[in-house]
């Protein structure tokens, strides 16, 4: 019995989510009966997998109690150098370009690892400081070019506009990226290692888990699916300039928390992630559907977020309030 | 103490030896050339005081440090550690107070970390087979949870029972377990028992660290006492008093722990009447006069922590009346308690008593800023006399009122916390398990001051699960079970078996009783 | 409180010494230098203005200080300024970040005997002594509805991608194209301007919001956007859209980002200056600031070099400006040549 | 551990003076960079060494660091505050859209600390409040509702046209000495004092090491948190008052990123995030530090993106530093 309502407390989180994005889609489409058309959707899922891949890595982060801002750079910096490859050598197979946007990521996401985990630099502060390095080798690569559209092969602009088994190929990407974390954080060691080492990290180290070498692992991870995520933003708008994905990390975390992930560490679901991100994609690409000012945007996302943190929060609240009235007839 | 010595070498059947282990960290010698041996099936008290030395030592059998000279001999084969991991495989098991929890994960997982059970050929975690084995072991403790419980949502003694399930599940022969009854109750400490020798039974050998006499009396075949990083001796429990064993760890005689003092009771200063807090406790009345010490005892989650919380502003209480010298007051939070004279010494020392970065004066004076500032701006001379003063009246052993509290043995900084107290002027003073996790020479020492606190005309509210402490120390007891105040005794005529009757016994019948009446009480909407 | 001041004291004291070490001697080799302060970093457009602008000032003689904040504020803009007032610079042009906000920092440079110009996004005229502009801002306005009246077939929804809400270039545009429209009730009689949606100039909003106007317009014949970044994004979408066809895009865009819509139907013209000419252009008017041929006021004129000769003339805005000539139109017979060039 | 064995010590009321830990200290690093940012821009710049560089220039990058002292405060409670740069500009354009209403200027700077504080205040009380809503989650949405606010009110406008004399609070000099860097030193002294001196900053440091034991020991913690918010919001007004005045005009998009600019001097000057540890001399230094550095490498001319790399391995190095430091320090291990 007492499983069971344990269980149900840590759902009414996703199912809150849920609900509210059920709301919220039925009010849009009483406003603009455009919102639910199959195109759309598939619009707003193209739009949304990017972020929706960030999330993913951004989640394990934030269970090892770590954080990274600088993903927006790393973004703009594997999106930069893989545009400019690709320039000069448009014979590259796309998915050459793939590996090696990937591969850049990762290194930039092993220096953060080994500075977080070997020499104990609070996450915030190295990937603060990789934020800012990255941005500038970005700009320093480029020397202030853009690369744009006519100068990349159609096979590489195809990555992000081609369709898999009729599917927008950035969706199926997303979706992969989903089905192998969902895997990973569930049915594998070291997945559930991350969630043991973002729980307590004490107890990891004297248990045996390899702590920095997880910890290092997550941020590599991250640096891995940005660098992925940069050649998926090239491929998808076919240019690539050194402002790309200015700030973006911020929103990446905001839609992890509203998927209710802690960045206390520890706590966090593949399931609650998607919904965030799903809700947060609505947020960014249904206001302009609703005609609302564009004025207004930036405040109605904020709005969202707290509204949505706070009921959960005060949900928790009451749900914990009646178990005691139960307990009280002891 | 050098004859005790001679026994441990070489004795068939040792599963475990350590010989001449030394470790020093930079500044200071934790481990001097300390001896241990554990044979097979044996449980094996170890004791001493907080920085006698007993962590660096399960750390270096636990593989987490590496000794700087000695030797390791599992099974008659010397072994060197290279990580916690090999020692594992070996079959050491170390189940510490509480760092190893997972508080977010299952049961099962908190079992297995480390060694999960993964299917054969994709190598993926097997979670059938987890619960399964996880559930087998709990049910071989008789543990009444599920493997899918979250683990953070668990009693202390019921984490406990998840440790010793976690050791059992590596095939552990040697396991270790570091004060594991400190947060748990007598009832809770003799389920324990129960385990531990079971595991016995089993064949696993046991190192018991504990604080409390009577764990080692009650289990142990030998009891090995470590003082100041060195090896003092080893004993077999029934051929060593209990003074004795004292006098081991402290280097000294204590005379008599309990020195009874006569006191006059004076005013009534605190009356509680129905007090209830919904989910916590309900209809809890109780007086405190002048110079009186009211023990307050029952099970751990019996209420009695959460009763003083409310009276100190930690919580807010849903119904009755507090009246202190005969006003009724509410408290809003703790700065009012302290303002209507009522201090707390809480439960849990690190978290809730002291800044543990903190230098010994800054931390006494916490409470009490105001009185040392004007218009907010600090007076520090006039501070660090004040806190000078206490920390040289309670006997506070450091070199200076600079020193950081974090460098103190358990004891000195339970001093610290008390001294906080003192420097405000309360009329009331509430102590949460003032000896807990203290050594015994600490705490006799504590035990004086309360003396002195009582004598000084405070009211005393003293918590504590120790009966020898509530029966020595107390003028009146309330006795707490599962939110209820089950009993009011004066302590010259309460015996151990009355307390213990109405702190655990419970009457099935009874209960079901209770709780249908309750149920139809709730449900006719009295709210909060 | 303490500690503090006396490490300040330690400071203030090492820095004479440290000094005397390491200082090169103030040389000032009599070369006038003239810094030109673009938007932000890593833009081509802006690098392109640079490039001319460096170009005209080397074929006279001097040396350019060409300088870029790595976000586009006014903020960072006048910290930029500082650096180039301490330096003692002959003149400074600046593309500005913000109409107003430059000019206490700008009036400080003047006063130091700095001559001042804008050049492509125009200063306050109390802050500049001309400004260069690209193109006649009316023309650039009512130029773009007439292209919109042309891809329509005259009638049909049209919407407006801009950058930011506060570019001032691209207001005054939209404003000029409201007008045009205004001006011609008759002719524009089936043409409905449906909304102005704001890009940020950040490529996945501009996305969003071209998908915004798609979905929200069914009867949307062309999308105006002039801005580069919103360009593209529009060209992208309706690109992938497979909407060629159905639906064009227009405006303002570099070649380089636009030869791939231009050449395959999405974008069947738009328009842009030559941004190497503006910084050219640019440069000789600085020049000529700096050695008093010319004032700034209306109907003065100097010549510069291989571009000819100009007239300053009264701006809209009050102040005065010199144009560089009517907008370029790109379309796909030429935009393989110029697609390389910027 | 030791010690505690000696009975007979009878402990000291009397601090010892120790050179070793006067020098011992992450200020003095600190003191050393700055003295090589300024040997290395004298070595880059003809023009970097002169009176007027010291005197002059801090207000250019000084506009920011007024929220230098109260952020430090957020820091060393434990936590952060990511919504300061909205509330700059939030404040700035309320202060500019309330004067050109009609408002008399003196009355709309009142008004623009007013919304500081109060935006400040709400984000104190909803993390006061809220204990189990994060601090980052808290500031990241009002982050984005105070610029929201901002550009809802102003949309694609920008606001100005203030009476001569305000450019004063940007421009204007006291003895020739910018106003502005007068205001700085006189802000830093004041909250010099109140992290140091009072009971006050004596609670902020406690809470930051352990709230719980702070609560326990009659602490008013949540007042702290809620004024060391408001505190936080306030000094954001005092920048957005400083920067508008030196723009003359402003946006809703100014002060984008000052957050972050302003934690990383916070934390480049010694103060941990994991709370209460930081002096204020560290912070002011790192103000000094991060300003005269970009200050420096803008007058040699060199690009934006080669100071944004030099500033952050600037702080990646620096706190490697400090985690060096700390390693030696560490002498005797916690048994």
């Amino acid at each position: 019995m007492a499983g069971r309502k344990v269980t149900f407390t840590e759902n009414l989180r996703e199912l809150g989510l849920f609900i509210f994005i059920i709301a919220l889609g039925f009010a849009i489409q009483m406003r603009n009966p455009a919102f639910l058309r199959v195109s759309n959707i598939v619009s707003l899922l193209t739009n949304t997998s990017i972020l929706g891949i960030l999330a993913v890595g951004m989640m394990l982060v934030l269970l090892t109690r770590g954080i990274d801002l600088s993903i927006g750079s790393t973004i703009a910096f594997s999106g930069m150098v893989t545009a400019l490859t690709v320039a000069r050598y448009p014979g590259m197979p796309a998915l050459l370009a793939v590996a090696q946007g990937a591969a850049i990521g990762v290194v930039i996401g092993m220096v953060i690892g080994v500075l977080v985990a070997r020499f104990d630099v609070l996450p915030i502060i190295a990937t603060l400081g990789m934020m800012n390095i990255v941005r500038g080798l970005t700009y320093v690569v480029s020397g202030g070019r853009w690369v744009s559209a006519y100068q990349m092969p159609d096979s590489f602009k195809a990555l992000a506009t081609g369709r898999t088994l009729g599917i927008n190929n950035l969706i199926v990407v997303a979706i992969v990226v989903y089905l192998v974390a969902t895997y990973f954080m569930n049915h594998t060691r070291t997945g559930r290692r991350i969630y043991a080492v973002g729980s307590n990290p004490d107890a990891a180290e004297v248990s045996g888990i390899p702590k920095r070498r997880l910890v290092f692992l997550v941020y590599t991870i991250m640096g891995g699916l940005a660098g992925l995520s940069g050649v998926l933003w090239v491929a998808r708008f076919a240019s690539a300039q050194g402002d790309t994905a200015v700030g973006y990390e911020l929103q990446v975390i905001a839609a992890c928390i509203l998927g209710g992930v802690s960045i206390l560490g520890g706590v966090g679901k593949i399931s609650g992630l998607l919904l965030g991100t799903i809700l947060f994609g609505i947020l960014a690409n249904a206001l302009p559907l609703i005609d609302v000012s564009p004025f207004w945007q930036m405040g109605i996302q904020g709005v969202t977020v707290l509204v949505a943190v706070m009921t959960n929060a005060m949900v928790i609240r009451n749900t914990e309030r009646s178990a005691l009235r139960r307990r009280a007839t002891m | 103490m050098s004859e005790a010595i001679a026994n441990s070498d070489d004795t068939p059947g040792s599963i475990l030896e350590l010989r001449r282990i030394t470790k020093i960290f930079p500044g200071v010698k934790a481990l001097d050339d300390v001896h241990f041996d554990l044979r097979q099936g044996e449980i094996h008290g170890l004791m001493g005081e907080n920085g006698a030395g007993k962590s660096t030592f399960i750390k270096i059998i636990t593989g987490v440090h590496a000794p700087d000279t000695g030797e390791i001999v599992i099974d008659g084969r010397k072994v060197e550690f290279k990580s916690p991991i090999e020692a594992q495989r070996l079959g050491v098991a170390a189940i510490y107070q509480h760092v190893t929890c997972y508080p977010d994960l299952s049961v099962a997982e908190n079992i297995f970390m480390g060694h999960e059970k993964v299917t054969g050929l994709t190598r993926r975690v097997d979670w059938k087979a987890m619960h399964g084995e996880a559930q087998k072991l709990l049910d071989r403790l008789d543990a009444n949870f599920s493997s899918r419980e979250r683990m953070g949502a668990l009693s202390v003694a019921r984490q406990q029972i998840v440790e010793i399930a976690k050791a059992l599940s590596t095939n552990a022969r040697i396991v270790i377990m570091d004060e594991p009854t400190a947060a748990l109750t007598q009832h809770e400490s003799n389920e324990l028992y129960r385990i531990t020798e079971q595991l016995c039974d089993a064949g696993v050998s046991v190192i018991f660290i504990s604080h409390r006499l009577e764990d080692i009396r009650r289990l142990a075949q030998r009891v090995t006492v470590f003082r100041d990083g060195r090896h003092i001796g080893c004993w077999p429990v029934q051929e060593i008093t209990q003074d004795k064993l004292v006098v081991a760890m402290v280097g000294r005689e204590i005379s008599t722990m309990f020195p009874k003092r006569r006191i006059d009771i004076g005013e009534e200063v605190l009356r509680v009447a129905n007090l209830t807090r919904i989910g916590y406790f309900r209809d809890v009345s109780f007086t405190l006069r002048q110079g009186e010490i009211l023990a307050l005892t029952g099970l751990v989650g019996a209420g009695r922590t959460e009763v003083c919380e409310t009276l100190y502003g930690i919580a807010r209480w849903d119904s009755g009346s507090v009246l202190v010298e005969g006003r009724e007051v509410t408290i809003e939070d703790p700065l009012h308690a302290l303002r209507l004279g009522i201090g707390c010494l809480p439960e849990d020392r690190q978290r809730q008593g002291l800044v543990l970065p903190w230098e010994i004066g800054k931390n006494i004076t916490l409470p009490s800023l105001r009185a040392f500032s004007r218009l907010y701006w600090m007076d520090e001379d006039r501070e660090n006399q004040a806190a000078g003063e206490l920390a040289r009246k309670l006997n506070v052993k450091a070199s200076s009122i600079f020193t950081r509290v974090l460098a103190l043995s358990g004891g000195n900084q339970q001093k610290v916390v008390v001294a906080k107290i003192l420097s405000r002027h309360l009329k009331i003073i509430i102590l949460d398990e003032p000896t807990k996790g203290v050594d015994v020479g600490a705490k006799a020492a504590i035990y004086d001051i309360i003396g002195d606190l009582a004598e000084q005309g405070y009211g005393i509210i003293l918590i504590s699960s120790e009966m020898p402490e509530v029966l020595g120390l107390s003028d009146r007891i309330v006795v707490m079970k599962e939110g209820r105040v089950t009993a009011q005794l004066e302590t010259a005529n309460a015996t151990q078996e009355q307390i213990l009757k109405a702190s655990m016994v419970v009457d099935a019948t009874e209960a079901a009783a209770e709780v249908a009446a309750e149920t139809t009480a709730d449900g006719s909407g009295s709210g909060e | 409180m303490k500690r503090t001041v006396i490490m300040l004291l330690v400071v203030i004291m090492a820095v004479a010494p440290i000094a005397a070490v390491f200082a090169r001697g103030a040389q000032e080799d009599g070369v006038q230098r003239h810094a030109f302060v673009f938007k932000n970093t890593g833009n081509p457009y802006g690098e392109k203005q640079m490039e001319g602008f460096a170009d005209g000032i080397r074929e006279q003689g001097f040396e350019p200080i060409l300088r870029a904040p790595d976000v586009p504020t006014a903020e960072a803009q006048i910290q930029i300024i500082e650096q180039l007032i301490t330096q003692r610079v002959a003149s400074i042009s600046i593309t500005g970040n913000d109409f107003d906000a430059l000019e206490p920092v700008l009036t400080r440079a003047r006063n130091q005997g700095i001559r001042v110009l804008s050049a492509d996004s125009a200063v306050n005229p109390a802050s500049r002594m001309t400004h260069i502009n690209q193109a006649d801002s009316e023309m650039i306005g009512r130029t773009l509805i007439q292209a919109a009246y042309d891809m329509a077939g005259g009638s049909g929804d049209i919407a407006i991608l801009s950058a930011t809400s506060q570019a001032s270039n691209q207001n005054l545009w939209i404003e000029w194209m409201r007008t045009e429209l205004a001006d011609h009730p008759a002719k524009y009689r089936d043409l409905n301007l449906v909304r102005v949606a704001y890009g940020d100039d950040l490529r996945d909003k501009s996305v969003s919001e071209t998908e915004g106007l798609l979905q929200s317009f069914p009867n949307l014949k062309v999308i105006i956007a002039p801005t580069t970044v919103g360009i593209a994004a529009a060209g992208r979408v309706v690109t992938d859209r497979g909407l060629i066809g159905q639906i064009y895009v227009t405006g303002l865009g570099l070649p380089s980002e636009m030869a791939e819509y231009i050449s395959n139907g999405a974008c069947p013209y738009m328009f842009l200056w030559n941004p190497i000419d503006v910084g050219y252009l640019t440069a000789f008017a600085a020049t000529s600031a700096v050695d008093g041929r010319i004032s700034g006021a209306a109907g003065e004129s100097f010549s510069a070099g291989r571009l000819g000769s100009f007239e300053i003339v009264a701006a809209g805005d009050g102040g005065t400006e010199v144009l560089l000539g009517a907008p370029f139109r790109f379309d796909p017979d030429n935009i393989d040549e110029w697609k390389n060039v910027y | 551990m030791a010690d505690a064995r000696t009975p007979e010590i009878r402990i000291q009321a009397v601090r010892n003076w120790s050179w070793k830990t006067f020098f011992f200290q992450w200020e003095w690093l600190l003191v050393v960079v700055l003295l090589l940012v300024v040997a290395v821009n004298t070595y880059l710049s003809p023009f970097f060494l002169a009176l007027s560089t010291f005197i002059h220039t801090p207000a250019t990058f000084l506009d920011k660091a007024f929220i230098v002292f109260p952020m430090m405060m957020v820091i060393i409670l434990g936590k952060i505050d990511i919504s300061v740069g909205s509330t700059v500009a939030l404040s700035a354009v309320m202060m500019a859209v309330a004067y050109n209403a009609g408002l008399p200027m003196p009355a709309a700077i009142v008004l623009c600390l007013l919304v500081g504080v109060l935006a400040g205040a709400f984000n104190g009380v909803l993390i006061a409040r809220f204990k189990e809503l994060s601090f980052v989650i808290v500031t990241i949405s009002t982050m984005m509702i105070y610029r929201g606010i901002a550009y809802i009110i102003l949309g694609d406008q920008a606001s100005g046209r203030f009476p001569g004399w305000f450019s004063l609070f940007g421009w204007g000099t006291v003895m020739g000495v910018p106003f502005m860097l007068v205001a700085f030193v006189v802000c830093a002294v004041i909250f010099g004092l109140l992290l140091h001196k009072t009971s006050f900053g004596r609670a902020i440091y406690g809470m930051g090491h352990n709230a719980i034991a702070c609560r326990y020991s009659g602490v008013n913690t949540d007042r702290i948190l809620m004024t060391v918010f408001t505190l936080n919001g306030l000094m954001a007004a005092v920048t957005a008052i400083f920067l508008t005045s030196r723009m003359g005009s402003t946006r809703p998009n100014v002060a984008l990123g000052y957050e972050l600019e302003v934690i990383a001097m916070v934390v480049l000057g010694g103060v941990s995030t994991n709370g209460g540890i930081g002096r204020i001399g560290g912070p002011i230094l790192a103000v000094f530090i991060v300003g005269f550095l970009g200050y420096g490498m803008g007058l040699a001319n060199l690009q934006a993106p080669i100071v944004l790399v030099v500033i952050g391995l600037l702080l990646i190095v620096s706190v490697l530093a400090l985690r060096v430091r700390f390693t030696i320090r560490r002498k005797k291990p916690v048994v």
